[in-house]
């Protein structure tokens, strides 16, 4: 496999994580999202890894799933507590601050 | 290095202190003290330094690089977070229980400053970042009474854990290209279609650093969470981090990226522009102070990405100018509106009569915000503007661009002004000004009035 | 001799600023008594220097003070030039000025102004004789600014009445007017010849100069427009009449013996410069012939004692002016010093009517005056038999050297002037029956009033009187006497212009024209007048009663355009349309600030949307860049 | 040293001030002003000797000097602001306003601006006295004042601050095209002078509009007649005796000689608006009823001809335009002074409820109408002199259409008699108005009007006072 | 065709046939179980380039831990239902046209990338093993690998701070209302 398809599919796991924020109301599967796209970056980080041999690159994947982690602990107890109070998960509620 | 790894370390000693201190005036006190031994330690590393020659010196594989302008920026982020602290130890306290562990955050994000001014490796930059990132999400969402402040919080977490994605796609196209992490490694020179990947990653890597900085068109999170978080946090997004992630920025781009400079030149004139505009339009038409200095601060964002462009040592110089100069007068300007009761240009009325002395250092910062000479505000905007001017080209067009703009800035600063002084009113405080207070807030106009008569201060031996 | 020269201005000045800085605290006889010896201190020594002169013509010459302006290649000294023309009207002015003083001293003594009237009556005798004394354009330019001053200050005397305020401030701006054409003639004159000094000047022009005729008639025609304000001459006369709101003595001195010849002399001055100036000068000669008789048309048939004599004026004006146009100088320095003294007299006398009468000029209440005041009548007699040309009297002389001259150069000029002549004898003689013959016409009670006016104001006029006569006698007309004093005198610096010689008989029948047919005039207004009965004018006579509505054509064409002009510009030009563009753009910032916070709308999804649009948008730039 | 402390007198004494919170604080600021005037005349004629000037680095990373000089227009125009600062403290005496302490404080931090301003010899830090002018009066115009001083003062500064900007983009341009990269005169000048025609055209906008909206040119005038009605007397004067004078003195040090080429292809532009403002100040000036605006207007017209006479860009010119912004100073300081003195004892600016004042206050009308006439240039009172030499420069000028321009230019004399006559006569003549008993002048105002018309006099009788040293 | 031609296409379907499920289905259970899968399938293409140890910690860090945790959320929350609120179809047209412009934008500029057709799925290179990545790990990176405990440090106080309920504190109308 050439090192194009793997870009191709890491590009278009992506977009599509992409157009899952876009399209999404639900804050939860935003967040979920945008791991999407993080997996897609950790892809493509394994393809170049290998298509030179480096393991940098494969360790740098450990850090994102690392950073993910405590991006997903924070952000799901976000999530929660904004739960806690309007009872709802939907972005579109929250327009207090705006202009 | 011991900067780095006293501030951790404190940030720990804060933490754990949360179990024994029952007072949060102690935690207070204790986060104080610890950032004066910080601020200690840093100048203990500066003056090594020096003694060194200046002379880069890399550690951990390369993973870092430390040279005097690192040392020296991160002395002046740890004498910010001790400013910040003194004058705001009071509204920290007021904004919810866990004020150990708010102290213990600003230590963490002290250390993410630290990385990203001395980061020599992708992978730390990123962890920089998001060590300073994700203690902004919990410090905008601190004030748990506060429907606002939950959904600051969530707001910048959702748009911030996006632009993080965008980051590491950028991140893995550049390693793709280049086949290294390491940023001093990377050589442009190579023809082929690696390099046009590079560009890419490069592109995405503006935007998503854009975003940590606020600049447009990824500014939208800005305002809503400046507005929404406690103002007290909002300080420290607006001005230590906010000239931590310049640097970052900066170092990314200047050290490395500057050879290929042509290709994302353009994009990052047009981010500039953009940021100008929105930034200092969107500010004219504002009634709160609070939500005024979150476009303002965008609209400074744009100012600093002209260190960007410039790739010049000047421009460096002029960063370190504006990270001083915006950044305490910045957190003068938040630390007064969170005195107020009433955060809209009318809680400012009769300011002036009431505390003459707040009102004016309040004074002198708009006035070194908008830029005005004799204040720092003004040489930090010149060197920018000189910096970039003599690259010459269509970027001579947006300094003029950035000065017109500078005029619309100067009607929304002189609003405060405004209501300060000829307004009628009764400003009214709901936490009192203490003679420490005064004297802190002399010592930060004199600071910026120093910088704008000598500012050979900060930046001179660069 | 000449270096007193100094002392003629300063005398008066010193007068003006002890009578100026304690004018709270003087008492009125020794306001006067400062006012009048400053006066006469001047006259004595010009008399000096004039008789000095006269004697050795050598003496003759420039007394340089200090340097005025002296910056780069421009500098213009501040000096004196003494010669037989500026000690001619030195004397002129100390001495009628004099009189005036003397005479003044009784006409104003109720006047609660006393003092304050003497400072500004020296400071004018101070500014006219730095008018004639200058050596230079500049300097001449500062007195003639400055008795502009003075006659603004004097004119509005009595400042309570904002008619006489206003009329003094027409004056001002009239001749503010003359002035710029005088200045752009004094530019004119420094960037052709480097230098504003008459000497200077005239010595290049008479060596030859570079610069065309064009520009000499040019500079000749700015100097005009100069003289025309300062003089009263069309179209810049409507402010003498109105000047008459000024004290009489005033009227008299400023606005009748000297400073309205001012333009006389300036043009004399530069004589050499016109001669060499055709177009100018056939100005002048139209201007001159035309006020003359404009003037004197108008003068038919007003009622205001004061105002005839000052249409009265204008009209002697333009002779002057008419024979200076026609190139006889002599004739119109001649005229200025026969007109100086009778009409000085007119005006004094008019000046003891009026004090007699308590104030009234309308000539509809006065009559029958002369059994009360017989001084007044007879040297107002002689004044108008003066003025009127008859043989024998000054005014004959003068006039008829004048239209010697102008039918030399063309007879049109001639019968033109003869016509203003005739009107002159008809409106003069009208006043004189009107006020001294007949039946009072006044109330009981001014009648009660009637005096001779004291010694002080009957001795100006008799030594008028007498010099009215005499003054004739000094310029004699070749075919009287062998001597033309005047003529020998001033010849040193003035000499005619290309006047043709009439030959004899021509000019004894011109001579026996004119006093014939002014003769015949007056025996007509005696019947006239005789029947003193005023009824309602119409048609022309209301026109010229009306004085050919100049005025109101001047404010319809002139004052209510520029006016509205500005109110336009005041209301909405300056605020809507200049201002109006500033504030815009200040309005649009703020307009689109409005609708660009709005893209801020709260919503999450939104944002992603646009960072997600901007990070396209922004990448398609920045790949095509590379491509 | 002298001039270093004609700037640092009123800036140490304004900064202690802010403290005096006394009303003895009139009593330092006399004395500040005193020691500065005195300091001025020192300099003024220390000056004939030689240029005398001063010179310490200051950020050498820049190429910025602390360097002063006094030639001969800063010489004139730094004696004019101290001598116009003395007569407003003299003149306010016995008018303290609210919170005088800070007035005073302000009043002379914008003396050191301004003074720095005329004696910068290096670019940058020319710059930065410009703008320490600026801010200042910004305060002490919203601080004291009519009723609509606060939005009509903001204005005045937004606009000037574009002014600000725009000459600030120029500096750097012109800073960068140095050779040294550095803002001494002389360096910037060949920066400037060796830069092609077509930039330099266009950096001229950059520079003049600064200048241009602070003297004011038409048509950037329209912020100058509403903030003069509004500010404070002593403010008004402030703005128009000496910050006009900035834009005109910049216009002369900074901006004809860098930009040679630029101001050539210009200049027709810049006199033709000149004209414009002459005659359309003069006529605006006419149809008034406020006092302050008629003085204002009538400023814009002295102005233009000022500007006119700079671009005519000949030696005599350029003397006439030193000594007429000294004239004008003088004299718009006696008028503002004057409309004061009427308003605070008749509580009213507007002409058409005054009148008649001559039969109450004579020796107030007595220098109303001295300094009328010096106003409309009379001979013997300075502003001829001045004039003269503006019109004979003008005159003198390369321009191909300069006797048009003088002759257009000129109808501002006969327009300025019109409507300081009329304002003259509305004021001062007439039946009495207002029937309000008042003092006619007191002790100190008449102390300011006598130095002000015996300045009017002695240099209008003998200006060689000024040129003997300055020429 | 070999095995792992068939095997990359195969599990590059999966992944974004799955991911396609995630931002598509309208129940949030499913959208976890479609991540889930597809993280499933990601982990098969680590191991087709030899990445063993990425692949099984991929699938025990996020598909058990992480995963988990957001279906523990969305359960505690009772969201599993399908009438959770929709976007319209025009801003969901526009999501879809904007990340495909997003997509293209790349592609376009990408296509050109290196076209020596080096084969990355074999068997070879030792990289991916638990032995190498030890090593880089804990030698080259270990500056990262202590700095990501300052991370969790921070993200555990984060977690504590916002989940815990705030108790008697002293009302602060300021803070409670900013306006």
């Amino acid at each position: 496999m050439p090192i194009n398809n793997y870009i191709f599919l890491s590009l278009a796991l992506f977009a599509i994580g992409v157009m899952g924020v876009l399209m999404r109301r639900n804050a939860i599967i935003v967040f979920m999202s945008i791991e999407l796209m993080l997996n897609a970056v950790n892809l493509l980080m394994v393809a170049f890894s290998k298509l030179y041999g480096l393991a940098d690159a494969q360790v740098f994947v450990f850090f994102i799933m690392v950073v993910a982690a405590a991006e997903v602990a924070v952000g799901l107890a976000i999530i929660v507590s904004m739960y806690r109070k309007v009872h709802s998960v939907d972005i579109n509620i929250l327009n207090r601050l705006k202009h | 290095m011991k900067p780095l790894i006293a501030a951790a370390v404190f940030g720990i000693i804060m933490m754990l202190s949360a179990v024994f201190l029952k007072e949060k005036k102690q935690a207070s006190g204790l986060a104080i003290l610890l950032l004066f031994l910080l601020l200690g330690v840093n100048i203990w590393a500066l003056t090594e330094s020096l003694q060194s020659g200046g002379v880069a010196t890399f550690l951990f594989n390369d993973m870092l690089r430390f040279d005097p302008f690192s040392v020296w920026f991160n002395v002046i982020l740890s004498g910010l977070a001790l400013l910040y602290v003194l004058l705001n130890a009071k509204h920290i306290e007021v904004v919810g229980n866990h004020v150990a562990e708010y102290y213990a955050l600003l230590f963490f994000i002290l250390v993410g400053g630290n990385l990203l001014n001395a980061y020599n490796n992708l992978l730390i930059l990123f962890l920089g970042i998001e060590i300073i990132s994700i203690p902004q999400y919990i410090l905008a969402g601190s004030d748990k009474r506060n429907l606002k402040s939950s959904e600051a919080s969530l707001k910048y977490l959702l748009t911030g854990s996006f632009s993080t994605g965008i980051m590491l796609m950028g991140m893995a196209l550049l390693f793709g290209a280049m086949g290294s992490f390491d940023i001093s490694q990377f050589d442009f020179g190579a023809d082929g279609g690696f390099n046009l990947m590079a560009i890419v990653g490069i592109l995405f890597l503006v935007v998503s650093l854009s975003f940590k900085v606020s600049a447009a068109p990824m500014h939208f999170w800005t305002p809503d969470v400046y507005d929404g978080a406690p103002t007290t946090f909002t300080t420290i997004m607006a001005t230590i981090v906010k000239s931590a992630v310049f640097v970052g920025f900066m170092r990314l781009f200047k050290d490395s990226f500057s050879s290929i400079s042509p290709n994302w030149e353009l994009v990052v004139a047009i981010i500039t522009a953009l940021t100008l505009l929105i930034g200092n339009i969107t500010a004219v038409f504002q009634q709160s102070v609070k939500r005024m200095l979150a476009y303002s601060s965008i609209a400074q964002a744009g100012f600093m990405l002209f260190a960007i462009l410039a790739v010049n040592a000047r421009g460096m110089q002029g960063m370190v100018l504006y990270a001083v100069a915006y950044s305490v007068a910045t957190i003068g300007m938040f630390t007064i509106v969170a005195k107020l009761r009433d955060y809209t240009y009318d809680g400012f009325n009769g300011l002036a009569r009431r505390e003459p002395f707040l009102a004016f250092t309040a004074a002198i910062f708009l006035l070194s915000l908008a830029g005005i000479p004799l204040t720092g505000g003004f040489f930090a905007k010149y060197y920018m503007l000189m910096s970039v001017m003599s690259q010459g080209g269509y970027l001579t067009w947006l300094v003029v661009f950035a000065l017109l703009m500078a005029v619309v800035s100067v009607y929304y600063y002189f609003r405060v002004i405004w209501a300060m002084y000829f307004k009628a009113g009764e400003a009214e405080l709901t936490v009192p000004v203490s003679n420490a207070d005064r004297l802190l807030f002399g010592i930060s106009a004199m600071i910026i009035i120093a910088i704008g008569v000598y500012p050979g201060l900060v930046m001179g031996w660069l | 001799m000449k270096d007193l020269i100094y002392l003629v201005p300063l005398l008066p000045l010193v007068g003006f600023l002890i009578n100026g800085l304690f004018w709270k605290s003087m008492p009125k006889n020794v306001a006067a008594f400062i006012g009048n010896i400053t006066v006469l201190g001047s006259f004595v020594i010009a008399l000096l220097i004039f008789f000095g002169i006269k004697n050795q013509p050598g003496t003759a010459g420039t007394v340089f003070l200090f340097d005025f302006i002296h910056s780069g290649s421009l500098s213009i000294p501040f000096a004196f030039q003494v010669d037989q023309l500026s000690s001619l009207f030195m004397l002129i002015i100390t001495g009628v000025g004099f009189l005036i003083h003397l005479y003044s001293i009784g006409y104003m003594k109720g006047d609660a102004g006393f003092v304050k009237y003497f400072a500004y009556l020296n400071l004018f005798v101070f500014a006219m004789l730095v008018l004639v004394l200058a050596n230079n354009l500049v300097v001449m330019y500062i007195g003639w600014e400055g008795v502009g001053l003075a006659s603004y200050l004097l004119i509005g005397f009595w400042y309570k009445n904002k008619d006489f305020s206003s009329a003094g401030k027409k004056a001002f701006i009239m001749n503010r007017i003359g002035d710029l054409g005088f200045l752009t003639g004094v530019f004119l004159t420094l960037y052709y010849f480097g230098s504003a000094t008459y000497s200077e000047v005239f010595t290049q022009l008479a060596a030859g100069t570079t610069a065309s005729t064009g520009v000499l008639n040019a500079i000749g025609i700015c100097l005009f427009i100069g003289a025309m304000g300062k003089s009263a001459q069309i179209p810049l006369y409507t402010w003498l009449p109105d000047a008459m709101a000024g004290p009489t003595p005033v009227s008299a001195l400023i606005h009748a013996a000297t400073m309205v010849t001012a333009g006389v002399y300036l043009i004399a001055r530069s004589h050499i410069l016109y001669n060499m100036a055709p177009a100018a000068q056939t100005l002048i000669a139209i201007t001159g012939v035309a006020t003359a008789v404009f003037a004197a048309s108008i003068a038919l048939k007003q009622y205001d004692i004061k105002k005839v004599l000052a249409y009265s004026t204008v009209s002697q004006l333009g002779y002057m002016f008419l024979a200076l146009g026609v190139g006889s100088y002599f004739g119109g320095i001649f005229h200025v010093l026969t007109h100086a003294f009778f009409k000085a007299l007119l005006f004094l006398g008019a000046g003891s009517v009026i004090h007699a009468m308590g104030g009234e000029q309308d000539l509809r209440k006065m009559g029958g005056l002369g059994k009360y005041m017989r001084i007044t009548q007879i040297t107002f007699l002689i004044a108008c038999l003066a003025i009127a040309g008859i043989p024998g009297f000054s005014g004959f002389f003068s006039k008829d050297e004048i239209l010697a001259a102008a039918y030399a150069k063309n007879p049109i000029y001639y019968y033109l002037g003869l016509l203003g002549a005739l009107m002159t004898a008809f409106y003069m003689f009208r006043i004189y029956f009107y006020i001294f013959t007949g039946k009072f016409r006044g109330t009981e009670e001014q009648k009660k009033h009637l005096h001779e006016s004291p010694a002080t104001m009957t001795f100006p006029l008799l030594v008028l009187a007498v010099l009215s006569i005499a003054a004739g006698y000094i310029g004699l007309p070749k075919l009287l006497a062998a001597h033309n004093s005047l003529h020998e005198y001033l010849s040193p610096v003035l000499s005619d212009f290309h006047i043709a010689h009439l030959s004899e008989s021509t000019e004894w029948l011109l001579m026996g024209l004119t006093g014939l047919l002014v003769v015949i005039m007056i025996a007509w207004v005696y019947l006239i007048c005789k029947k003193a009965q005023f009824k309602e004018n119409t048609g022309l006579a209301k026109a010229l009663e009306d004085k050919w509505y100049i005025d109101e054509i001047y404010q319809t064409v002139f004052e209510k355009p520029i006016l509205a002009l500005g109110r336009f510009f005041d209301r909405i030009f300056d605020r809507k349309v200049v201002d109006g563009l500033v504030n815009g753009v200040g309005r649009m910032v703020i307009w689109s600030s409005g609708r660009m916070r709005l893209l801020q709308n709260g919503q999450v999804g939104f944002y992603f949307f646009g960072m997600v649009i901007g990070i396209v948008l922004l990448m398609a730039v920045g790949l095509l860049l590379v491509h | 040293m002298l001039l270093v402390l004609l700037i640092l007198i009123p800036l140490i004494a304004g900064i202690v001030s802010f403290a005096w919170k006394n009303s003895s604080v009139k009593v330092w600021a006399l004395l500040s002003t005193l020691a500065s005037s005195a300091l001025a005349v020192m300099a003024f004629y220390a000056q004939k000797q030689g240029m005398i000037r001063f010179d310490a680095p200051w950020i050498p990373s820049l190429g910025a000097n602390f360097s002063l000089n006094a030639d001969g227009m800063a010489a004139v125009l730094a004696l004019l602001t101290a001598i116009i600062y003395l007569i407003i403290f003299i003149a306010q005496w016995n008018k303290p306003l609210a919170d005088f302490h800070r007035f005073v404080g302000l009043m002379l931090l914008s003396q050191a601006g301004i003074t720095g301003v005329f004696l910068a010899n290096d670019l940058l830090l020319f710059y930065f006295f410009w703008e320490l002018a600026l801010v200042p009066v910004y305060f002490l115009a919203s601080t004291w004042g009519g009723e609509k001083r606060i939005p009509v003062t903001f204005k005045f500064f937004i606009y000037t601050f574009l002014g600000s900007m725009m000459m600030l983009a120029a500096i750097i341009y012109l800073y960068l095209h140095t050779d040294n990269l550095s803002f001494d005169y002389y360096s910037i000048v060949q920066a400037g002078q060796a830069l092609g025609a077509g930039k330099q055209q266009v950096l001229f906008w950059f520079v003049f509009i600064a200048f241009a909206v602070k003297m004011p040119i038409f048509p950037f005038h329209t912020w100058q007649p509403d903030t003069y009605e509004q500010a404070a007397m002593p403010v008004t004067i402030v703005l128009s005796a000496v910050m006009v004078k900035m834009g005109l003195f910049a216009t002369f040090k900074w901006l004809i000689p860098v930009l040679p080429q630029g101001v050539d292809f210009w200049s027709n532009a810049v006199m033709i608006l000149c004209i414009i403002g002459i005659i359309y100040a003069s006529i605006l000036a006419m149809v008034q009823n406020d006092l302050k605006r008629l003085v204002a207007y009538s400023s814009i017209a002295h102005v233009g001809l000022m500007c006119l006479a700079l671009f005519a860009q000949t030696d005599i010119a350029n003397d006439g335009v030193m000594i007429q912004m000294f004239n004008h100073g003088i004299n718009i300081t006696g008028m503002w002074i004057l409309v004061a003195m009427i308003e605070h004892r008749y509580h009213t600016r507007n002409m058409k409820e005054l009148g008649g004042i001559a039969t109450v206050a004579p020796v107030m009308v007595i220098a109303l109408v001295i300094i009328a006439f010096a106003n409309i240039a009379l001979p013997l009172t300075n502003a001829f002199v001045g004039e003269f030499m503006l019109f004979h420069g003008i005159f003198q000028s390369a321009n191909p259409h300069h006797i048009l321009y003088m002759v257009l230019a000129g109808t501002g004399i006969v327009f300025g008699a019109v409507y300081t006559l009329k304002m003259v006569q509305r004021v001062a003549y007439g039946e009495l108005a207002n029937n309000t008993t008042v003092v006619d002048v007191k002790a100190n105002e008449v102390i300011g009007l006598t130095i002000i018309i015996a300045l009017i006099l002695i240099i209008g009788v003998y200006p060689d006072i000024i040129f003997g040293i300055v020429g | 065709m070999q095995l792992h031609v068939i095997l990359f296409w195969l599990l590059s379907a999966m992944a974004i046939g799955c991911a396609l499920g995630v931002i598509l289905s309208r129940n949030p259970v499913k959208s976890v179980l479609f991540l889930i899968a597809t993280f499933f399938a990601i982990s098969g293409h680590y191991v087709l380039m030899n990445a063993q140890f990425l692949a099984i910690v991929n699938i025990i860090v996020y598909a058990g831990a992480i995963m988990v945790l957001f279906l523990f959320v969305i359960m505690l929350m009772n969201l599993n239902t399908d009438a959770e609120p929709q976007k319209s179809r025009i801003i969901q047209m526009a999501a879809v046209v904007s990340g495909g412009a997003l997509f293209l934008v790349v592609i376009a500029a990408l296509k050109t990338v290196d076209q020596s057709g080096q084969n990355l799925i074999d068997a070879s290179g030792d990289i991916g093993l638990i032995h190498q990545l030890g090593i880089a790990l804990f030698d080259h990176y270990v500056l990262p690998f202590e700095l990501s405990s300052v991370l969790f440090l921070s993200a555990m106080i984060g977690a504590m701070v916002i989940g815990k309920k705030e108790k008697n504190l002293n009302s602060h109308s300021n803070l409670t209302e900013s306006k």
